[in-house]
């Protein structure tokens, strides 16, 4: 028998992880009594802890594998994982006093969120499609778990059946096309598949059929048009620290799964799914700038600002098949691993936002809940500003830059018009940013209660939001960080 | 003077301040504060602006006061700044006109003062960036950045209708610039990888990239400029923002429009401006006579002296395409002088806005019986709003025509048309508020100018005259600039 | 191997067959005097007053949880018990194999530990 | 005899089924979930088929896997079900209507 | 003789032979089998009686041994009733579903060296997966009667038999671990061999020795799984009448009755495979045969009744608790013990 033992170190964040959520989990059982702090402080020494590991364990930028070839450790793992821990550990700060305040704050809420921290942690990582499926269901799993936590909230229920069914379908779309993959190249593994599609193994037709039904699974996962309809709901529907989470952690690897599976494995059949990609892309930058307009809920609005959010990172992964240029590729998977990363800084901080004006009984989603703000607390309505110039894509802010790296590979690749059209709906999109920016700084505040938050949650909202416009006076270092995460791991 | 980064002063000095300004008088109870605070820093950003003007070497046509660093390498952006005889007017004009606007705030504003007053700082540092960025990224940062704190003021200190009219600008603005943005993308990929402006007025471009190209520059610019028909905005965010509001706005904010076109539309699709000359002379011509008559029927003196920034910058565009030297300098002295002029006449309404709270011109009447010292430099902005000789406004506009005329005369006849509006508009507009039997007991009851309103205007005043009288120092600075560009123009790339 | 089989169908389809007839039999040779209070649900002598899928204990549920995933768990012990003689007998990697069903079952135990301390098998 | 595409269109057909469930099932929760499984059962026949076909076992023991986590799966979905059915008093699909806009 | 008859036999029916063959052999199974479950009921009745100092039935035929023909056919003769508001499809499917596969589990039954019906590599999995089915017919026949007390019974059985299950499963991987297959004749032969076996004690070398606690569980489980007293709350007549089976009579309600007893020898067949050595002979001296696995099932089967006479009716939720409470970690730690003997030098299984 032919048996290779492990390296676990390549791993060993992941290991931290998986052993911290049943220690969690134990502790939360058996110390009921200060299982709350207990738990949250856990929780927190666990991302922490994951971040060390994952900092020191791997300091040379090359691409290592373990358990055979299922397991890959490289840059963009890397820098993926940090953003998630960054996601997981807002979360937990910002939704702290939430939580403690809706009587929610339970070992177990953090035990799901360190498992869906794994689960995005391991999709990450994954090279191969069975690794790559366990991850992704471990780390949706517990969000639908998540999302379902406040069991008495009638909302947060519907919001997770609803999630847990388009999730499931969304699977199985996913594990339709694995299968094919399967069958065409006879190997679960992405390299072998890689290198089987390049050759022009396997049965054509099979495999395109694999790689649409992948696509469609990744779509929806991702929640782009027309595989969108989950989002909102579940946005709207769950607790605002799991939609924080939702809207941030998933979507990185949610990036790293379409990036992993597409580039990785099928570049060979890239004629296949990039008018795919286009399509999804169009659609979503379309009708999720288009549909926010319409919310009168913030949380839903950020939802369809994500969807449109997705649509350019989409926009930056499909502009990376050009003719062979290596180069432009480089470039428009590190500006789409740019543009996902910046979203999920951008959208912890405007989630952390309605984190802080939410108080016990008071849910603060409304849009009109942000009147006034300025009147409140100059200080967080210019936070928030900041915010949503950043999501618009207004300079000196990050967001701008994200656009602007997505939109230069874009036009790199000769895809002009799809530039056009992404900057056109951006226009329209600026609108319902602006109103929140209106509600804040022209209207009135209805509610003039003086904002309650921890000091760790003024702080770090207040740093998140901050390095927004720092990143975007000085975007070289992420964007580096992210080119650099891209060229070594390709 | 060489080795101190000049322009980044100019620039951050205004953007620190403003940030300053907002931590000390964060609370309107440091209103006092806040106000010192933001003079300082205003006048501060204007003192380090004066040296670019007197060192200035007018004999070249090359950048000065140039500042290159690295940026975002990953992209060949650098933080490139430098003016030529074309920018370098306008930083000072900017910095002073910021100036003039915190000081006509001091006593008006009363809520947020603090905000107010760090966003007119910030925006002032943000459009000498514009002026000065040699780097198409740093420009279009800088460019879209400066809607954020025009919104707010309009937004948060503007009229009734202020959120309509903050939305409208600022989307109107932004969907313009956006395509500019994906021209700038295709530039950088056309060029292989750089965003120097320089680098593109080098590149060679086939006529329909070059077409392209000025459409899309063409769309932000013009909404900016604003040309007719993208101007909509104007009069609603014009007639909404307070009066600071509407003095940047059109004393800076619509050159920024006109300077792109020569930043980037002429010398990067020099061939395209040719073959669009019909259309930018047509749109120019409509706003000039169109947009006269419109400004002719106007109830709200806001609105008048809006619709009359349209027609003076229908001037320039039109100035800009005869492509020859008498109608660039004419065009950017026009500028110039509209900066001040316009920016006057928005003070004079303000002015008179503050004390009755309406703009109707229909409210007043008699004005001069009571506010003489008022009336005296209502007069002399009205003139030099309608062109009248001796005034700014009219060595622009007569340049201009000139030029229009030497390159076809009926354009020149219909350009020259706006004299007669001109002095129409605005001289109706100034008799009916200012002459004639005071017309209510609210008129009556008004206070003259105080000191403080009457140095803002006299300060202003003097450069009209100035100007007016003795142009040929700002001439001579932009001489070899303008030839530049236009001998670039006229070879084209096409070869 | 696939030929192993085949008695189990047959034997599938007899065993059906055989499980039908008595049905058929019974409905041939016994009699049909149906009257509505015969076919009426037994409900102890009383008028069935609401619908009899009623809604059930939330705790069968639980149970249906538990055994789904307890039941999973020793499907992938049965691989690992299977051959686990084997590769003792071999020598390779035993231990090493021992280690990772320990994991798998101390991951199993914690849960069922936890569920055992928060009431999810108790049924009072 | 029986051969491989025999087993894939057998799976493609499990799937459609599985499929018209989802999207025109306007009733019951519960069976939508039967129809998730169902699908999940189709991407496993083509798995066993591909397994066998290719004579490589890890189709077999991938769908080892999806049975694991279809029924953990199964085990949240049911567990959201309860939670919603206390709240709501009902599992019609056309009853979740309380998030919308 | 032997060899031609066969060949005889094999010629008149052709290609359609080993169809032949195999059904000769199921018939040949299920006969006894039949038989066997209808006199299961009777001496339950008689073992009962007696344990109760009574006599049990004696009318029907000489000291009643005809009683269960006379029952199958009073079934036989009796109204199957459909109530109203029942689903009709699924309510005849219930009793069906539950029979069959109460059948078909003991085509994987091994009867002797070399004696089955279908010998598979995977037998252990198969019976595991054709037993679990019977919960189906429980349910369906529960729900299909749209009456309170079956659903409400239905659900109790299944419960209860899911729960048992998990511990049934858990001692059942020891099993494997020391067969090392899934093969029945394997998990025999495993137990064959050994120190005491080479002595001619066999009966030493069963599973049930190191297995003990399993052995105890497995069987116990095998009562609950069966609904069989203690375990028989389904059917606590006190409480839900006769549970699943309330609305139904005549031959369904006989399918259920059948179901249950041949699953009450299923399970004695496969304690005695399991652990006690099939059809082993406990001693080197006796020869093994199938008679041997009959005796064990036997013993077994008067366990069943043996402790139906005399325990007392457990409460649902002692049942529970004794299945998830106490098998479940028992199992468990078994399972860690034979693992670390089979590791350790003192392993017995090498």
């Amino acid at each position: 028998m032919e048996f290779e033992r492990p390296d676990f170190s390549l791993a060993a964040a992941e290991i931290f992880v998986a052993v911290m959520a049943l220690v969690v989990m134990v502790a939360g059982t058996f110390l009921r009594r200060i299982s709350r702090e207990l738990g949250y402080a856990l929780a927190q020494i666990t991302v922490i802890g994951a971040a060390f590991i994952t900092v020191f364990s791997v300091t040379e930028p090359t691409v290592r594998y373990t358990f055979g070839t299922m397991y890959v450790s490289d840059w963009l793992g890397q820098v993926l994982k940090l953003f998630i821990y960054l996601s997981v550990f807002a979360s937990l700060l910002y939704g702290r006093l939430y939580l403690i305040e809706r009587r929610l704050e339970k070992a177990e809420y953090y035990v799901l969120m360190l498992l869906s921290m794994l689960g995005a942690m391991i999709l990450v990582s994954a090279n191969n499609l069975l690794v790559l499926y366990l991850g992704l269901e471990m780390m949706t799993l517990a969000l639908y778990a998540l999302v379902a936590f406040d069991r008495d909230n009638g909302l947060r229920s519907e919001a997770a059946i609803k999630y847990f069914v388009l999730g499931a379908i969304s699977s199985g779309l996913l594990l339709y096309g694995m299968s094919m993959i399967y069958g065409a190249t006879g190997s679960l593994d992405l390299g072998t598949v890689a290198q089987a599609v390049y050759l022009g193994a396997g049965d054509e037709t099979v495999l395109k059929f694999g790689v649409a039904f992948l696509v469609a699974g990744i779509a929806f996962k991702f929640g782009v048009v027309p595989f969108h309809m989950w989002v909102p709901d579940v946005y709207h529907g769950a607790a605002t620290p799991v939609t924080l989470l939702i809207a941030s952690a998933p979507k990185l690897a949610g990036f790293a799964l379409a990036l992993r599976l597409l580039v990785g494995g099928f570049f060979g059949l890239a004629e296949t799914w990039q008018p795919m990609l286009m399509l999804l892309a169009v659609a979503s930058i379309v009708l999720g700038n288009l549909a926010a307009i319409a919310q009168n809920n913030i949380k839903r609005m950020l939802a369809y600002s994500g969807i449109s959010h997705m649509g350019f990172v989409l926009l930056g992964l499909l502009a990376g098949v050009t003719d062979g240029s290596h180069q432009l590729a480089f470039n428009a998977y590190s500006s789409a691993l740019f543009y996902a990363v910046s979203y999920a800084l951008m959208s912890l901080a405007s989630f952390g936002m309605v984190l802080l004006l939410a108080r016990t009984g008071f849910e603060a989603e409304h849009i009109d809940d942000f009147k006034g703000l300025n009147r409140r607390s100059p200080w967080f309505a210019a936070m928030m500003l900041f915010v949503m110039f950043s999501m618009a894509g207004i300079p000196f802010f990050l967001g701008f830059f994200a656009k602007f790296a997505v939109l230069e590979a874009v036009v790199a690749a000769g895809h002009t018009w799809l530039a056009v059209l992404a900057v056109i709906m951006s226009v329209i999109g600026a609108y319902y940013y602006l109103r929140v920016v209106k509600v804040m700084y022209f209207d009135e505040p209805t509610d003039r209660t003086a904002l309650i938050a921890s000091s760790e949650t003024r702080v770090l909202l207040s740093a998140n939001a901050l390095t927004l416009a720092v990143a975007g006076l000085m975007p070289q270092g992420l964007m580096s960080v992210c080119a650099y995460a891209i060229l070594t791991s390709f | 003077m060489a080795g101190i980064p000049l322009l980044s002063l100019a620039i951050w000095i205004p953007i620190l301040g403003g940030l300053l300004v907002l931590a000390v008088g964060g609370n309107d109870r440091n209103a006092p504060l806040a106000r010192v605070t933001s003079l300082f820093a205003a006048a501060l950003g204007f003192a380090v602006t004066l040296p670019l003007w007197f060192e200035f070497d007018a004999a070249t046509s090359a950048l000065q006061f140039v500042e290159i660093r690295d940026w975002i390498p990953r992209y060949a952006v650098h933080y490139h700044l430098g003016v030529d005889g074309i920018s370098m007017p306008f930083v000072l004009l900017n910095s002073f006109i910021t100036l003039i606007v915190v000081i006509a705030g001091w006593e008006v504003i009363q809520e947020r003062v603090a905000q107010y007053m760090a966003a007119f700082l910030i925006m002032s540092g943000i459009i000498n960036g514009i002026f000065s960025a040699m780097d198409a990224v740093l420009f279009y940062v800088f460019f879209e950045a400066s809607l954020i704190p025009l919104y707010l003021i309009i937004g948060i200190w503007g009229g009734p209708n202020r959120v309509y009219a903050a939305i409208k600008f600022f989307l109107y603005t932004l969907a313009g610039s956006l395509l500019m943005l994906v021209a700038l993308l295709y530039l950088f990929y056309a060029s292989n990888g750089s965003f120097e402006i320089l680098d593109w007025h080098r590149l060679p471009l086939d006529l329909r990239t070059q077409q392209l190209l000025f459409l899309a520059f063409l769309v932000a610019f013009a909404v900016k400029v604003p040309m007719w028909p993208v101007h909509t905005w104007l009069p609603d965010a014009h007639v909404e923002a307070p009066t600071g509001g509407s003095v940047v706005l059109a004393a800076i904010a619509l050159k920024l429009g006109a300077y792109g076109f020569l930043r980037f539309s002429l010398p990067i699709a020099p061939d395209a401006s040719m073959s669009f000359q019909w259309l930018i002379v047509t749109l120019s011509l409509i706003a000039v006579v169109y947009i006269g008559f419109v400004a002719l029927v106007q109830e709200d003196m806001k609105k008048l002296v809006a619709y009359s920034s349209i027609a003076h910058m229908g001037f320039v565009t039109l100035g800009f395409f005869v492509f020859n030297r008498l109608g660039v300098e004419g065009a950017i002295v026009q500028m110039i002088s509209h900066g001040f002029v316009s920016g006057a006449m928005f003070l004079c309404i303000g002015v008179l806005y503050d004390r009755m709270h309406s703009r109707r011109i229909a409210d007043y009447g008699g004005v001069v019986n009571v506010m003489p010292k008022f009336a005296a430099f209502f007069l002399l902005f009205a003139m030099a709003n309608s062109g009248l000789p001796a005034t700014s406004g009219f060595v622009g506009e007569f340049m201009v025509a000139l030029a229009a005329v030497k390159s076809n005369f009926w354009i020149g006849f219909v350009a020259a048309t706006t004299l007669i509006l001109g002095a129409a508009y605005s001289l109706w507009m100034y008799k009916r508020v200012v002459f004639g039997p005071v017309a209510n007991e609210r008129v009556a009851a008004l206070t003259d100018i105080g000191a403080r309103e009457f140095w803002m205007l006299a300060v202003l005043a003097f450069f009209v005259l100035l100007l007016g009288v003795y142009p040929a120092p700002l001439l001579d600075v932009m001489h070899a600039s303008v030839d530049e560009l236009l001998r670039h123009v006229a070879a084209g790339k096409l070869h | 191997m696939i030929e192993n089989y085949f008695p189990v169908f047959v034997f599938f389809v007899v065993a059906l067959l055989f499980s039908m007839a008595p049905v058929l039999l019974g409905w041939l040779l016994g009699p049909r005097r149906p009257d509505p209070e015969k076919l009426s649900p037994y409900e102890c002598g009383f008028e069935p007053f609401e619908d009899a899928r009623i809604r059930f204990d939330v705790r069968y549920y639980l149970i249906a949880i538990l055994f789904i995933l307890f039941d999973l768990e020793i499907a992938f012990l049965f691989p690992w018990a299977v051959v686990f003689k084997e590769m003792i007998a071999e020598g390779t990697h035993a231990l090493y194999v021992f280690g990772t069903v320990m994991i798998f079952l101390a991951v199993l135990v914690i849960g069922y530990v936890v569920e055992w301390k928060n009431g999810a098998l108790d049924w009072e | 005899m029986l051969t491989l595409s025999h087993f894939l269109v057998f799976g493609a057909i499990l799937f459609a089924i599985s499929v018209v469930g989802i999207f025109l099932n306007r009733k019951n929760l519960i069976v939508l979930l039967m129809a998730i499984e169902l699908m999940l059962l189709a991407v496993n026949t083509n798995f066993v088929a591909f397994s066998r076909y290719l004579g490589d076992i890890h189709g077999q023991i991938f769908v080892f896997f999806i049975l694991t986590v279809a029924a953990a799966e199964s085990a949240i979905g049911l567990a959201i079900l309860v939670v919603l059915f206390r709240n709501r008093r009902t599992i019609h699909v056309d009853d979740l209507d309380q998030l919308k806009g | 003789m032997m060899e031609s008859t066969w060949q005889t036999l094999a010629s008149w029916f052709g290609p359609a032979w080993p169809t032949v063959w195999v059904l000769l052999k199921i018939v040949v199974l299920l006969i006894p089998l039949m038989l066997a479950v209808a006199y299961l009921t009777f001496a339950e009745r008689k073992v009962i009686g007696y344990m109760q100092v009574r006599i049990g039935p004696n009318r029907v035929g000489p000291k009643g041994w005809l009683q269960p023909i006379a029952d199958a056919l009073k079934l036989l003769f009796k109204e199957v009733i459909f109530p109203t508001q029942a689903n009709k499809a699924l309510y005849v499917i219930g009793p069906i579903m539950a029979l069959t596969p109460a059948l078909l589990a003991w085509v994987a039954i091994p009867y002797g060296e070399g004696m089955w019906i279908a010998n598979m590599d995977a037998g252990v999995l198969f019976l595991l997966a054709v037993t679990s089915l019977e919960v189906y017919g429980i349910i369906i026949a529960g729900w299909a009667s749209n009456s309170k007390y079956p659903f409400l019974g239905a659900m109790r059985a299944s419960a209860q038999m899911v729960s048992y299950e998990v511990a049934m499963g858990f001692a059942l991987i020891c099993v494997l671990l020391i067969a090392g297959s899934l093969n029945f004749q394997d998990i025999v032969h495993s137990q064959a061999q050994g120190r005491f076996a080479q002595m001619g004690l066999g009966f030493l070398s069963w599973n049930w020795l190191p297995l003990l606690p399993l052995a105890v569980v497995y069987f116990i489980s095998g009562v609950a799984e069966t609904n069989r007293a203690p375990f028989d709350v389904v059917e606590g007549e006190s409480e839900i009448v006769a549970g699943h089976m309330v609305e139904y009579s005549g031959m369904a309600f006989a399918l259920f009755f059948l179901a249950e007893y041949a699953n009450m020898i299923l399970v004695s067949f496969l304690t005695s495979i399991f652990f006690f050595g099939g059809w082993l002979s406990p001693v080197g001296f006796l020869p093994d045969g199938l008679h041997w696995l009959v005796i064990k099932a036997a013993v077994f089967l008067f366990l069943f009744l043996w402790f139906r006479a005399t325990f007392p009716r457990f409460r649902y939720d002692q049942i529970m608790r004794l299945g998830w409470k106490v098998f479940v970690p028992v199992t468990l730690i078994w399972l860690f013990v034979v693992t670390v003997w089979m590791l350790s030098p003192l392993s017995i299984w090498r």
